[in-house]
This record gives C-alpha cells, structure tokens and sequence, in this order.
C-alpha cells in the first residue's frame, strides 16, 4: 500500500493532478468534440430510427455514475481501513458529479422512453435501479453536510458508503426481478451495430474523462480550502 | 488487579485543534490522581482517550495487571469503571430497575435484598441503595429524582459494576456536602481495596492524592 | 441473564413505558391503510390488487417512526459510555437493539397487517403470505435501520436524514415481500420470493450489528 | 453531419441540451470555486 499513500499525500496529490490535468482537459474536449461530431454523422438504426444518437449521452451518463459510486466506495474503504484524510476528500468530491451524472442518465432516459413506449416514465428495471442510486446520492451527501465534525462526518459517510455498495448489487437484482414479476421492458435491446461503436466509445471516453478531470479540480480545491482555514484558525 | 496505568507522551486533538501533547504520568494501584485544569484544557478528553472512546494522535496508555502489559483499549476498558457528565440513567426506570440493569449488564448481578451472600464481598442491592442514600427511593422512577439523587444512584451503579479503574468526571458535581463526603468515602474505600482513580475535577479530591494540571 | 438478555429486556421495557411506541406505530400504520382506499377509492378488487404494496411500504413507514432514537436517547443521557464499557460487544448491543425494535415495532406490526389485509379484501392465501413476508421480512427492516440510526445518532434532525439513508437501502424487502404477495394473487408459488426475502433478511440481521457497532464507535469518540 | 432528427428531433434535441448545460454548469462550477479558493489562500499568504 505504501505507494499509494505516496500519491496520497496532500502535497504529491497536488503536484500530480497539477501535472495531468492539462492533459486529461484536453482529452476530455477531444473526445466529446469526436463524439459530438460521430453522433451527427452515423445513419439512422434500422429498429430506432434516429433515437439511437440518445445511446451516446446516455449510457455513458449511467455507466459514469456507477463509476463514481465505485469510486466513492473504494475511496470510504481506503479511508476505513488506512484512515487516510485524502480519501475522504475524494469520496466527498466524487458525490455531487455522481449525482449528476444519475440525474441525466434519468433525464435521457425518460427523453428517450417517450418516443420509443410513448411515455416518459416506464418503470424499466435500469431507469428504477438508476432512480434508487440517485436517492442513494442524495443520502450520502445529506450525511455529510449533516455532522458538523469533518473527521466524524468522513467516518459516518463511509459507512454508509460501503453499506451502500454493499447492498446496491442485491437492490439491482431485486429491481430485476421485480420488473421481470410485472413484464417490464429493457431499454437496452440487441447488440450495438459496429457502425455506432465509434461515437459510442468516444462519448464514453469522453464522460469518463469529464468526470476524471472535475473530480481531480474538486479534490484540488478541498485541499486548498483546507490550507487556507488552517491558515485562518493559526492566524 | 490493577497494577498501575502509565500514559506515555500522549498527544490529543479535537478536529484541527491540538489540547495537550507530551503529556506523560503513572498511576500506582491505591493511588488516585485528580487532573485539574480550566474549562477546555480536555479534562473530558484526556478520559475519553483512557476509556478508549477517543485514539491519541501519538503516544500510548499502558496498564499493568498482575504481571502482563497491555496497551490495547478494548482490555483496558474491561477495567474501567464509567462516571461520566451524565448520569446515564432512565427517567422511566425505578431506582433499583436501573441499578439491577446496570449490575447485570456488568455481569455482576446484585443479591436481592434478604438474601444472604453466596460468595464474601457480595453485596445486596438494597445494602448499596443504603450505602449512597437513596434506600428510601429503590421504588421511585428515576424522573422525580434530584440532581443529587441521580449522581447517588450514578456512584451506586459505578460501585456496583466492581471494576478496579475508575474515570470519574467531575465526580462532585450536582452533590451537597454530605454528597460530596459520600463521593471521598467511596473513593478512599476504592483505593483502600488497591483500586485506580483518575478524576477530572475544578476541586481537589481530599485524599492527599498527586494532581495533574492540564 | 445474561448482559445481551439485560440490555434487551431494558430496552424492551423503556418501549412499553415511554408512551408506547409499538402503539403509536400500529395506529400511524392503520392509519395509512385507512387513508389509501379514501385517496384511490373503495374498489374492492383494485384494493386487493395494492393491498400487498400498500401494507409492506406502510409497515416499513411505520417502523420507520421509532427507529432514530434507537441509540439516540442512550447518547443523549451518557448511558451509551457505560454500555459501551460493560463486558457486552457493541455488535451485540447493536444486535440487541435490533431484536428490541423489532419485538416492539416490527412483530406487533405483522399481528395486525392480517385485519388490514381483510380490509382490504385480501384473499386468504394471500394473507397468509403477507404475514410470513412481514414476519422474516420486519427484521431487515429494523437491522439497516439501526446502521441509519446510529449513523445519525448525534443529530438533532437526525430524524428526517434517517428515512432518506433508510428506505433506498430497504426496497429489496419491499420488492420481495410485497411481491410475494401479488404472485399468491396471481395463483403462482411465492416459496421463490419468500426465499429471496428471508436470505435479504437474514444476512442484513448478521451484518448490519457490524456497521451499527462501528459507527456506534465512531460517535463516541467525542 | 447530418443534425435532421425527423420526429424525434422533439426528444433528441432537449436530452442533448440538458446534458450539455448541465455538463457545462458542472464545469464551470468547478472551476470557479478552484479559482476563489486559489485566490483566498494566495491573499492569506500574502497577509503572512
């Protein structure tokens, strides 16, 4: 583990992300501008017609904030078991983006239900599961604005946090089941054509690379919070 | 049995605020240490960290027993008799409910009263309800008690849980002279048995003991 | 008795005399069956068509109610320092204030849902799978709640966080019991379901005291 | 480039700018709040 407690100090955090943010930046705006660009130019599918170009803001839109939940419970555990005040900085600042993207993984989603089932709102086992991960968002980001004390609010999210992850497989499957108990519909039907993999890959690269490059600033910005209130109570 | 408590340059912090570093004493079984300082100093603290509810930031607490060290706080706190702030105590519980709870929790249930004891030393619950003052009350709910009463009932229940470490917190606070009597005579009886008392207090105990000033 | 046996009774005591909170929860949970038929209407066949639905999300409410005081009270009044120093683990303190809640909340709450299932004109299979589901279901529901209850145990509002950590975490035993009881209304074995709900239970009453403990824990250290 | 959606245009369009403007208002958020942080630790060390 000694590694990464080397990146995972403060100081050598900040010298690293200082280092690849400019990269991952503008990565970031070369695939979205790729994928944007592949997006327009695919033809119509056979079966959806042009909502296919949906599939590209919005699967990478859920596949993200699984991603961030992930991370927020890699992160609760490193700060459980190795008690490490940086990871509770990221799992903080991983939370609102995660919420963000499950939001519009919802919004595209019911955009996209209406013309294909003629309503905004199926109760489709993934949009369901997606709706109870938002909730699951709003919670852990309610605990930690709840307890006053930092160490004490850091410790009490992660908690959560890993409860949570814990629990979130067997929630996906009771949803599944659910769904398959009242015939429910999939979204997500057959295999992607090879011709849409191109702006697919790209926009998800692109959404991941997004997420990468406003965490590291947000971690960033809770460090140099943190220096600045140092500062201001030694003062 | 106890055998002595040494604390070795424990360091403390609440959030990003430091209270005491460096700080190192030992504890001798029959001895009692009274730790005075103004409000603030982590009087409070300095017990919580012993008791194991609190980590110190460095340093270490190292209890002797017959023999063995340890400086784990989950073998410490096997040791450790609680008398906190608060009372602990169930407005909806009777006086004798909430003692009998407490002994019991302990694993160290109290004889009825007029009883005769199986083994020497055991004491009956209504000799100790007489012991602190409150034999008249055994049947009362706790909410009608006084402040005083409670920390009788509170001292009661620290006796009867026949542990060899006390952590006392204010011990005379809330009581009148004779409380305050009661609470020395308790605690001579407990260092006279070789027991340990570490208390957090604005008065000094009165048993000739060391004080720590924080 | 034994310290886990103590603490139990205690609790199951300072239940029955505060008020009794398996009282209040009972009447607010027949309360909500009440207010359903007059919000969707006095249809016979929709009612038993929701009753299981109803029933399990209004029991979950309803154990819900008493649940952020679990540890909170013991906070509050310095009883949890001595708890946590008596020779009892705090898992199994947490695991007794589980078996507390729901003895007091969760099984006088299956005991009356049979009366609510026959209002809502519940076929009798059918309540008789709705008082298993809430049988081996209610534990679950009272163990994650512990985990929210001790995590907000220092809160003042504790109360209103407590149902938005709680409820995500609780929906697969909504899902599996309530659906247990619509496929015994649609003539099909619900053994499958039943299965599914007691294995979610069984394993949130074997790992949930960990987390409690932990964030019981965590909360003393103050 | 082909930007005519037919029908769906109705659908496709506004998911696009949702997630376009959220995105952005994300960005733009995040970095502004590293820049007023920069700003407010530059100006403290400066008062060192």
């Amino acid at each position: 583990m000694n590694w990464l407690f080397r990146y995972a100090n403060p100081h050598n955090f900040m010298r690293l992300s200082g280092a690849v943010l400019p990269f991952t930046a503008i990565a970031t705006a070369i695939c979205l501008a790729a994928g944007l660009y592949f997006s327009f130019s695919v033809p119509p599918d056979y079966q959806q017609g042009t909502t296919i170009t949906m599939l590209f803001i919005h699967v990478p839109a859920d596949v993200v904030a699984e991603l961030a939940y992930g991370a927020i419970a890699v992160c609760s555990l490193l700060s459980l078991v190795w008690r490490h005040p940086l990871s509770d900085t990221a799992a903080r600042a991983a939370a609102p983006f995660g919420a963000l993207f499950t939001a519009l993984g919802l919004i595209t989603g019911a955009l996209w239900g209406k013309p294909m089932w003629g309503t905004y709102w199926v109760w489709d086992a993934r949009l369901t599961s997606f709706l109870l991960l938002l909730f699951l968002y709003l919670g852990y980001m309610a605990l930690w604005n709840a307890i006053e004390d930092e160490t004490r609010a850091a410790r009490a999210a992660a908690i959560l946090a890993l409860v949570s992850a814990i629990n979130l497989p067997i929630i996906k499957f009771s949803v599944d089941w659910w769904s398959t108990l009242h015939q429910g519909e999939t979204i997500m039907a057959g295999k992607l054509a090879p011709v849409y993999l191109p702006p697919f890959l790209l926009m998800m690269a692109g959404y991941t690379l997004l997420f990468l490059t406003l965490w590291m600033i947000r971690i960033r910005t809770a460090i140099v919070e943190r220096r600045a209130r140092n500062l201001m109570v030694s003062a | 049995m106890i055998s002595s408590l040494t604390a070795e340059k424990l360091a403390c912090a609440r959030g990003d605020r430091k209270l005491f570093d460096g700080l190192s004493f030992r504890v001798r079984a029959g001895q009692a240490l009274s730790v005075v300082g103004p409000n603030g100093a982590g009087k409070t603290s300095l017990l919580r960290l012993i008791a194991g509810f609190l980590t110190p930031v460095s340093g270490r607490i190292v209890v002797k027993t017959a023999g063995t060290e340890s400086d784990d706080a989950d073998e410490r706190g096997k040791l450790i008799g609680w008398l906190g702030h608060h009372d602990g105590l169930k407005p909806q519980l009777t006086v004798l409910e909430q003692l009998k709870f407490y002994a019991q929790l302990y694993d160290r249930p109290l004889r009825p009263s007029g009883t005769s004891p199986v083994t020497t030393g055991e004491e009956s619950s209504g000799a100790l309800l007489e012991r602190v003052g409150l034999a008249r009350q055994a049947e009362l709910p706790c909410r009608y008690l006084s402040a005083g009463q409670r920390r009788r009932l509170a001292l009661a229940r620290l006796v009867a849980s026949n542990r060899s470490l006390w952590l006392l917190d204010e011990p005379f606070a809330a009581l009148d002279t004779a409380g305050q009597a009661l609470v020395a005579h308790l605690m001579a009886a407990h260092c006279g048995q070789g027991g340990i008392i570490i208390a957090a207090t604005h008065d000094p105990l009165g048993l000739g003991n060391e004080s720590l000033r924080l | 008795m034994s310290p886990f046996l103590t603490l139990l009774a205690r609790d199951l005591k300072l239940a029955a005399r505060s008020g009794g909170s398996a009282a209040l929860a009972l009447s607010f949970f027949a309360l909500v069956a009440t207010l359903v038929p007059l919000g969707v209407g006095a249809d016979l066949h929709l009612l038993a068509r929701v009753a299981g639905g109803i029933l399990w999300v209004g029991a979950v409410l309803a154990a819900l109610l008493s649940l952020d005081r679990l540890f909170q009270g013991d906070y509050e009044d310095g009883s949890l320092d001595v708890i946590a120093l008596s020779p009892l683990p705090l898992e199994l303190t947490a695991l007794a204030k589980i078996a507390a809640h729901w003895l007091s909340t969760g099984l006088p709450l299956t005991l009356l849902s049979p009366l609510l299932a026959l209002m809502f004109n519940l076929p009798g299979p059918a309540i008789l799978t709705l008082f298993v589901s809430l049988l081996i279901g209610t534990p679950a529901v009272s163990a994650i709640g512990a985990i929210g209850a001790s995590l907000t145990l220092s809160l003042k509002r504790g109360g209103l966080i407590l149902p938005l950590i709680i409820l995500p975490l609780v929906t697969p035993a909504v899902i599996f019991g309530a659906g247990a009881v619509s496929q015994t209304l649609d003539g099909m074995a619900a053994a499958g379901a039943l299965q599914l709900l007691a294995a979610f239970s069984f394993a949130a009453v074997l790992l949930s005291p960990f987390a409690a403990a932990a964030s019981v824990r965590l909360n003393l250290s103050n | 480039m082909n930007f005519d959606m037919g029908a769906y245009g109705a659908y496709i369009w506004p998911a696009y700018a949702i997630s376009a403007l959220a995105l952005t208002g994300a960005t733009v958020w995040t970095v502004t709040a590293w820049r007023a942080a920069r700003k407010k630790l530059a100006a403290l060390e400066q008062k060192k």
